[in-house]
């Protein structure tokens, strides 16, 4: 009982200092200095239609890397926190209810329908919402559904390991070709600007967004991987 | 609008922390978690929405001539996207620990965690 | 539009408070993983009102399909010691 | 004309959430609330629509699409685990 009433008291401490916030709210009327730098100069500079794409991608390019390394550690640890308690072969076969008809009929029309959704969607990152990270979760999602459907569905490690590092590697490697050949790391002006609006536009932001993709793509389907393969306690 | 979005996402952040700190079982924690990760999430692109403005997304409806009147903040947008790809890293992480914590223990209760007692 | 917009606003964000309390004080575990589940949902919804389909698309691919996934996977391993 | 339509829609979708709202909310069973939101997402599918025409941006079509494709993937996850096959 002194629990939840101590949780209340910090609970009101909060809820206090967010009415204050809440209150004291006053939406700008116009963009700051950097929302405004960036709407005006992305379709010169960068030749993107999407503005949160050229951010992301380009203006903090550095802070992607950064955040990709992040996830490559969170799906890395998860592999160790579950493989250290990998226990011998002794421990008795998993039984699970087989999918029905309809499930494993419709997931074999649908996963591939939705791994070419995920490519779709962060190939054209740059022009329509969406990019490397949604179109890595959708085809994260196309793995998912196959594992639903037979959860003792074994994915080969190697496969994805070796995608997951390879795209780190050319992400890398874009990244410092723009050094030599452009303004900077991560530079996108590699490759010629193109005109706004179509699909070979915008630099390299569409190489560099479909590297991300796969490689978040990797790593989100070595966390299943990883999950599907601990034992039933 | 903005107004009662911030206010839903303050309201969200509470209930979280509300059902982290009140329950033992730690599945549950996270699960509160989530909801206070959405809270956030919708806080913070709240703080970049301005009236009357749309996405910041160039097409035929917001020329590149004019955008600078017409659409909303970019960059906390940005952020909000990575936050959501992290948030999803971490919790995938604390359910890793309480599989290995159901493992060694057999229970869900966090009050059954001991060892730093004394 | 503006009053659509504020009408759909205030009934996402009911919903969604609703759905949070249900997650959090609900009895029973799958329920509450489920309401998670929705609040991400409508949470995406609201996103694109604020006019950030970028947000709202992540939101989509991630918090409903691949979370509630993981949740339900830990929580079928776990099947035998949930008393609570 | 269209903005009658565009508010007719809306209201008749809003009505249908909140029936399904009530459902989720009070739904004794396990089973009910499933279904509810089942329904809830594909009532969803329609306000992201909804939006769509309302703000004119086609682009926002995108996003219906993505969740129309996606969003069974939770209730197939919690359908599996009550039928022990998870």
């Amino acid at each position: 009982m002194i629990r939840k009433f101590a949780a209340l008291l910090l609970l009101a401490g909060i809820a206090a200092i967010f009415m204050g916030l809440l209150f004291t709210y006053e939406p700008d009327p116009e963009l700051n200095t950097t929302a405004r730098y960036y709407a005006e100069r992305t379709a010169a500079d960068i030749g993107a239609a999407n503005i949160v794409t050229a951010i992301v991608v380009t203006y903090r390019g550095l802070d992607t890397l950064g955040e990709v390394t992040v996830l490559f550690l969170s799906a890395a640890i998860v592999g160790l926190v579950l493989a250290s308690g990998r226990r011998k072969k002794t421990a008795k076969e998993r039984t699970v209810t087989p999918a029905g008809e309809l499930l494993a009929t419709g997931s074999t029309l649908l996963a591939p329908l939705i791994m070419l959704l995920g490519v779709y969607v962060f190939v054209n990152g740059h022009l329509t919402p969406g990019g490397g990270f949604q179109g890595g979760a959708i085809i994260a999602s196309g793995m998912l559904l196959l594992l639903l459907t037979d959860p003792l569905k074994h994915f080969s490690h190697t496969l994805i390991a070796t995608v997951e590092s390879l795209s780190g590697i050319l992400y890398v490697a874009i990244g410092l070709l723009g050094i030599f050949l452009a303004g900077g790391f991560l530079d996108n002006r590699i490759l010629p600007i193109g005109t706004l609006g179509t699909l070979f536009s915008a630099g390299a932001i569409p190489l560099i967004y479909s590297l991300i993709g796969l490689k978040v793509g990797a790593e989100f389907s070595s966390i299943l991987a990883h999950l599907s393969e601990t034992e039933e306690l | 609008m903005a107004l009662i979005a911030m206010a839903a996402g303050f309201i969200l952040i509470l209930i979280g922390f509300y059902g982290a700190l009140t329950n033992r079982n730690i599945l549950r924690m996270i699960v509160a978690f989530t909801v206070a990760d959405t809270g956030v999430n919708i806080v913070m692109v709240t703080v970049g929405y301005l009236r009357d403005r749309t996405a910041p997304i160039l097409d035929n409806a917001v020329p590149a001539a004019d955008a600078a009147a017409r659409i909303i903040d970019p960059v906390p947008q940005a952020l909000v996207l990575t936050a959501i790809v992290i948030g999803m890293g971490v919790t995938a992480l604390m359910l890793a620990f309480a599989y290995r914590f159901y493992e060694k223990k057999r229970t869900l209760d966090i009050t059954k965690c001991t060892e730093l007692k004394w | 539009m503006s009053a659509l917009f504020i009408a759909l606003t205030i009934l996402l964000t009911v919903a969604m408070i609703g759905a949070a309390l249900v997650a959090v004080l609900g009895k029973s575990m799958p329920i509450a993983i489920l309401s998670a589940g929705l609040v991400s949902l409508l949470a995406s919804v609201l996103f694109l009102l604020l006019a950030a389909p970028d947000v709202a698309m992540t939101e989509a691919a991630i918090g409903s399909g691949l979370t509630t996934f993981l949740f339900f996977f830990i929580l079928g391993r776990v099947r035998g010691g949930e008393h609570d | 004309m269209v903005d009658i339509l565009i508010y007719i829609a809306a209201a008749v979708t809003g009505i249908a959430f909140l029936f399904a709202l009530y459902r989720f909310l009070k739904g004794p069973t396990a089973a009910d609330r499933v279904v509810a939101f089942d329904t809830m997402t594909l009532v969803t599918v329609v306000f992201i629509v909804i939006i769509a025409l309302a703000e004119g941006r086609g682009i926002y079509l995108d996003v219906a699409v993505i969740y129309a494709l996606l969003s069974f993937l939770g209730v197939i996850a919690v359908a599996r685990y009550l039928e022990r096959g998870l």
